[in-house]
């Protein structure tokens, strides 16, 4: 048993604090968000040479080592700065399908590229119907010669209106909800057929709804055995999902510094309101929160570096998100509340942790959702 | 003790039923249901429709045009305006200074004032926070030095709600500055198109422009516009604040967005073949909430029965705010819930007058993160619900 | 709509309180508690003659009018002095069964007895496997010649160590949990066969553990139509709950105005302990369960005497056990809590409240059973 | 990073749980599976078993007797006593004058006292709070007046646990009367059978009699019995009140007790022919609680592993103080929602040594309701969780 950071991680961890600090300040992240592309080609370069972009990966495949605890680290700094940055999305989620169940040949392809920066991933997953079930996958994937004919549509595929490319979970057999019969095509971008609704999420974000109206896919494009995805799938979107735990320890960390700092000097009825016991019984409450949620989100990445049964991994994820996604609402909340009318507003940077926070708890499977998971396994 | 209604309660609601069915505006129905934000047209000409049947303003004495109504009449008719999905007025005139000119002011304000907001001819604002007196609202810093006849107005107020469509504006303001916090506020009644007024919006955090600040530079008011005497004003303003509880915890509307809840969750797959309302752990959770919002209802009534007996609202209407509150902010989060993922898109062209794509999200989906962000503000603004509960131990609890 | 007390109610309000002030206070309870009995068999005689035991009943009974609203203002009442006899269990369940059920003679032979306080009444009506369902009957009744041979074993019978009689629920036909198929029979507590084990509940009431060994009842003994007791079942239990909802809401205001007044006297660190904001806001938080604890059972009792379905009242009744538990939990622990040591005492009153409305939520279906209940009419 | 135990800590584990098997007395173990209060006795008979081993005092000094186990061991160690179902050792000599007398006593004040305390031949109390000094420790009467060689103690002392059982108190008095309140303490080590002293149980709720107050009558206490210097007693209290953090979460017991709690559960049936666990609302509340203990127990692993790299004990364990008691009493109110109406019957000789009838309720059952009363002390005793927020928002927040 060992709580301490490696040399490396601590090397990680300083590396992201000397880039946020330096590029990461409240308005410049604001002008990113107001970008066309809603992140920032310098940045992503950047962190390409800085070589976070590996860090997902295993040396095998030519990254930084692939542990989730490593991951954690650099996703709580970005979640202290609220970074945009398709990280997650993309190489996370993305490089992690290709990682899983890639051929050596597709793997040699994409994943330079993929840590070079040169190439951006989008993962087409959820479907309406499906709610968080990764399993209800209705989109279909007939063969046609040597095409696959895909029909369907997918939602809420993050980095989709950047992507050069989309892995799209399709049903190639079974019916709706089977856990068999689950393949992950990859599609470039420009395919004739789809048809891309862009948005803005309400956390600043891009993604997109994305209807496949026939789209030809070279069976060439399967990545993994055909109708056998689900597993790496399933392995993929828990490690993003750790990730965006992370994160939000991070953004939670600073929704209850600026708390504790504004309510030191706000002044009402001729105090300032951090004096007030009954407030600050509530941000004690809230350093609880936050300190449960950093604690959980250690014990998920550690057990996901862990040589422990798929079942046990998922359910320390499980726990994670769930127990996060709990601190997510109480320490938000409590934020704006204390901040008062002040912590409404837009131009207040408390504002932008909160909703970051809040959309986390919606993203791969919410509080219930994964207290429900973490029963059942 | 009996809860049902008399055969003329019976018969009052269906005069209004009948009423909003006939008299409600179809394309301001059509708007709410697709989560349209109203406009000032909207609302006046809603109210206007309101005041030609005489119901503008229920809670008005019967001499300025109010309606005399018994409180289960008032009960009937928040319920069925909430049911037909119509808005309640604007609370700034009709609600909130409204009875303070009625309580306070003389005969000549009211002559020039009340008719003016029961035709909904005149759009009111409050001026009351500023940026340094939120909770603490008798440390307001705007002043008003009096020169001759007038009064000399300097200094910002905040949180204007709805502010940028307003004709006037009613404010607390500091006319003797050498007078401990409570004494020496003033209570005036100012022209918006008075020169030296600037409103600058604010933006919420989710990127509607509904509050403003109000800046004053050297704005000139007529003295014959303050209410009352001089230096009294925090005595109005405090019978304002205690005052107008009806309906302050939202229940008919609550109901409402409830019922909404539980069709959206039955209309909502789970992901396992089933819906959502089917899922023992979110049915649960409403039921608690539909519980909560029960208890609330009574609480309100009973509140409503004492006060049609001649007792005076008491500070135990804290409790209605602060339960309200709490009530709106759960269905909020339920909403969200059941929304998952798809409470994730902010497509604001969604919400625009005229839309007629196709919604990202089930109805109600594509709203519930944003409405959640938004009605963070119920338990911050009208009396923070922590200032609430220092009413309650004080006044109630004599802590 | 019209929410103020009658004449009617607001005497008998003033006449409880009166007895209350001569003979409830603390020390002559607790004698009570100590006693034999259990109850006070002078008290019992005094609700006989104030007519109180006839609370319950319609006057086509012989009663005072039947009106919940009735009941609601006396068992409030009798919660703020922790009364103890036995009057939701013998006169409110008992007297409800008989008069929902019996015949015109039955009635006419027990209620007379049971108003005049001459008469104790128990009903056994749960069973180990059936937690709070109440067609959950394994307990069997078989027709033998002109007696019924009941066996089976019923848990919680409230106030069944000293009833003459016991109300007893009994399958004559079906399988266990089947809502069809269940009577009422009435045995008096000396048959042969009957095993009884007598003990206190933990907030000092009287039950007992019945087990029937082939008691042989005469069919006579039945009540109301063979096989159809359920929606009478449910409709007194309904009527019993609402009472100890009452009875809780006397309870609670009792344990909030103790916490009040004991944070005004109580000093540390140099101050009452209700001069600190933190508890200031959590015993205003202890108001507010109260006023929404008191306004949905006068909901429920206002439901009971209308003109409406009986699903209606059940869901109401439900509504407010449901709310009650929870405000039994919060009021309760947080009064305990802001006394510290001396409100674990058993020498306080305090405990004595928080065991008794503790109790009520685990009473008649607690709170997750009734909003399960509410979710589902 | 990394959570897996190395090959010598898997051993460890191994030596512990076959000691265990082996070593801890069956009816002891037979007691506490039955719910039956242990005696004096037995706390004592299992502690010198502890004690041959070497391990009753893990957190001493090696010195002392400690066992000079790594941070990990000693989790090892606390969570296989728990699944084996063997107590504590009773926290008053071992864990709370222990090491004030090994850091603050002099070298004849350690060798007198604390080999009986390792060897559990001496039962300590403690003589902490007062009827009127409860959260508000520091405001404590009790005197002790010098008379040449001796104090005389006179005053009372309050919720002292198992006080009858005790041979020696260990008390904080007031040496000085006109000193500032935290000042003028002295810390005191009092032989229980001194003449004036006497102890007399207070009932608790559930009707246990396990706390106690002592009332000291002109007490003589040799001046030889006091730690350190004069008037610094509370310099040494605080140090007690702050160290001993140790498991203080209660986080092997509370993961003993959810299993059993699942298991229960599993048994109980819901009444439609199911059972309990199979119940999505019970599920969820199991589920959520059992999250909630493993975040409390990681926060437990990192506090210990910052210990065991130098770092003191900060004020960040008060987290585990109100975050294990929370857990501990939303278990007992789950295991109270599980019993059901089961839960209501009280029958103390169910609970009494060699009870061999029939139990009323299934195991468990019978006693949750007073498991729940009992607890809600948890929260109240050994530092208050009022008193540790404000220890959470003045050291570690800053306000």
């Amino acid at each position: 048993m060992d709580f301490s950071f490696s040399d490396e991680q601590q090397m990680l961890q300083e590396s992201v604090q000397k880039f946020v600090h330096r590029h990461y300040a409240f308005d410049a992240r604001r002008a990113i968000l107001a970008s066309a592309a809603g992140y920032s080609a310098e940045h992503w370069a950047l962190f390409a040479e800085l070589g976070w972009l590996t860090v997902p990966f295993s040396e095998a495949d030519g990254g930084f080592g692939g542990l989730a605890t490593d991951l954690m680290v650099l996703m709580e700094e970005f979640g202290k700065a609220l970074v945009v940055e398709p990280f997650v999305a993309g190489v996370v989620l993305g490089g992690g399908l290709v990682s899983a169940l890639g051929s050596p040949a597709q793997k040699e392809h994409l994943l330079p590229e993929l840590m070079a920066g040169s190439l951006q991933l989008a993962c087409a997953l959820y479907e309406e119907q499906g709610r968080y079930n990764l399993a209800s996958v209705a989109t279909t994937a007939h063969v046609s010669g040597s095409h696959f004919l895909v029909n369907g549509t997918k939602v809420l595929v993050l980095n989709g209106p950047v992507a050069d490319a989309l892995l799209v979970s399709v049903r190639t057999a079974g019916s709706e909800r089977d856990v068999e019969g689950i393949s992950v095509v990859m599609i470039a971008s420009n395919t004739p057929g789809i048809v891309r609704r862009d948005y803005t999420t309400v956390d600043g974000h891009r993604a997109a709804q994305i209807r496949f109206d026939n789209v030809q896919v070279p069976v060439s494009a399967l990545l993994g055995q055909q109708g056998a995805a689900l597993p790496a799938l399933q392995q993929s979107v828990d490690r993003a999902t750790l990730c965006v735990c992370a994160e939000a320890v991070g953004a939670l960390d600073m929704l209850l510094h600026k708390t504790v700092e504004y309510s030191k000097t706000r002044q009402q009825f001729g105090a300032p309101i951090g004096s007030f016991q009954a407030l600050q019984h509530r941000m004690a409450d809230m350093f609880i929160e936050c300190e449960l949620a950093r604690s959980i989100v250690m014990m998920a990445a550690m057990t996901l570096d862990a040589d422990v049964p798929e079942a046990q991994k998922q359910r320390a994820v499980s726990a994670a998100k769930s127990r996060v996604g709990k601190a997510a609402r109480k320490v938000g909340q409590e934020a704006v509340q204390l901040h008062g009318g002040i912590g409404m507003t837009d131009e207040l940077d408390v504002s932008h942790y909160f909703k970051r926070v809040t959309a986390i708890d919606s993203m791969f499977g919410n509080a219930d959702f994964h207290t429900a998971r973490f029963a059942r396994l | 003790m009996n809860a049902a209604f008399t055969p003329a309660e019976l018969e009052f609601q269906e005069e209004v039923r009948a009423f909003l069915a006939a008299e409600f505006p179809s394309e301001i129905r059509h708007k709410i249901a697709r989560h349209v934000p109203l406009e000032k047209d909207d609302f006046v000409r809603w109210q206007k429709v309101l005041h030609r049947k005489g119901w503008a303003a229920p809670n008005w004495p019967v001499a300025f045009g109010g309606t005399g109504w018994t409180a289960a009449q008032k009960y009937i008719f928040a319920q069925e305006m909430a049911k037909a999905g119509a808005p309640e007025p604007v609370p700034f005139g009709m609600k909130m200074v409204a009875p303070v000119i009625i309580t306070y002011g003389n005969d000549e304000q009211k002559q020039r004032f009340l008719p003016d907001i029961l035709a909904s001819n005149v759009w009111w604002c409050q001026g009351y926070s500023e940026p340094n007196a939120g909770s603490d609202l008798a440390s307001l810093k705007t002043t008003a030095v009096r020169e001759g006849n007038h009064y000399v107005v300097n200094g910002t107020k905040t949180w204007n709600t709805l502010g940028q469509y307003a004709d006037w504006i009613f404010c607390l303001v500091r006319t003797d500055i050498t007078a401990r916090k409570q004494e020496g506020i003033s209570f005036l009644l100012i022209d918006m198109k008075s020169p030296g007024i600037k409103v600058s919006p604010i933006y919420l955090l989710d990127g509607t422009p509904e509050v403003n600040e109000v800046h004053f530079d050297n704005v000139r008011v007529p003295v014959e516009n303050r209410i009352g005497e001089e230096n009294q004003g925090w005595t109005y303003a405090k019978v304002l604040l205690t005052h107008e509880r009806t309906n302050i915890a939202g229940v008919p509307r609550s109901k409402v967005r409830l019922e909404e809840l539980k069709a959206g969750a039955a209309a909502a797959p789970d992901g396992q073949g089933g819906n959502l309302l089917q899922d023992p752990v979110f049915a649960h959770k409403i039921a608690e909430t539909e519980i909560q919002i029960l208890a609330l209802e009574y609480a309100e009534l009973r509140a409503l029965a004492a006060v049609s007996v001649g007792k005076a609202p008491g500070p135990e209407s804290s409790i209605l705010k602060i339960v309200g509150t709490e009530a709106a902010q759960r269905i909020d989060e339920l909403a969200m819930e059941l929304a998952a993922l798809q409470g994730l898109p902010f497509v604001p062209e969604q919400f625009e007058d005229g839309f007629d794509g196709e919604l990202i999200g089930a109805e109600g989906e594509a709203s519930a993160m944003l409405t959640y962000f938004n009605n963070r503000k119920q338990s911050i603004f009208g009396g923070s619900n922590e200032i609430q509960k220092n009413i309650i131990s004080k006044a109630v609890l004599g802590l």
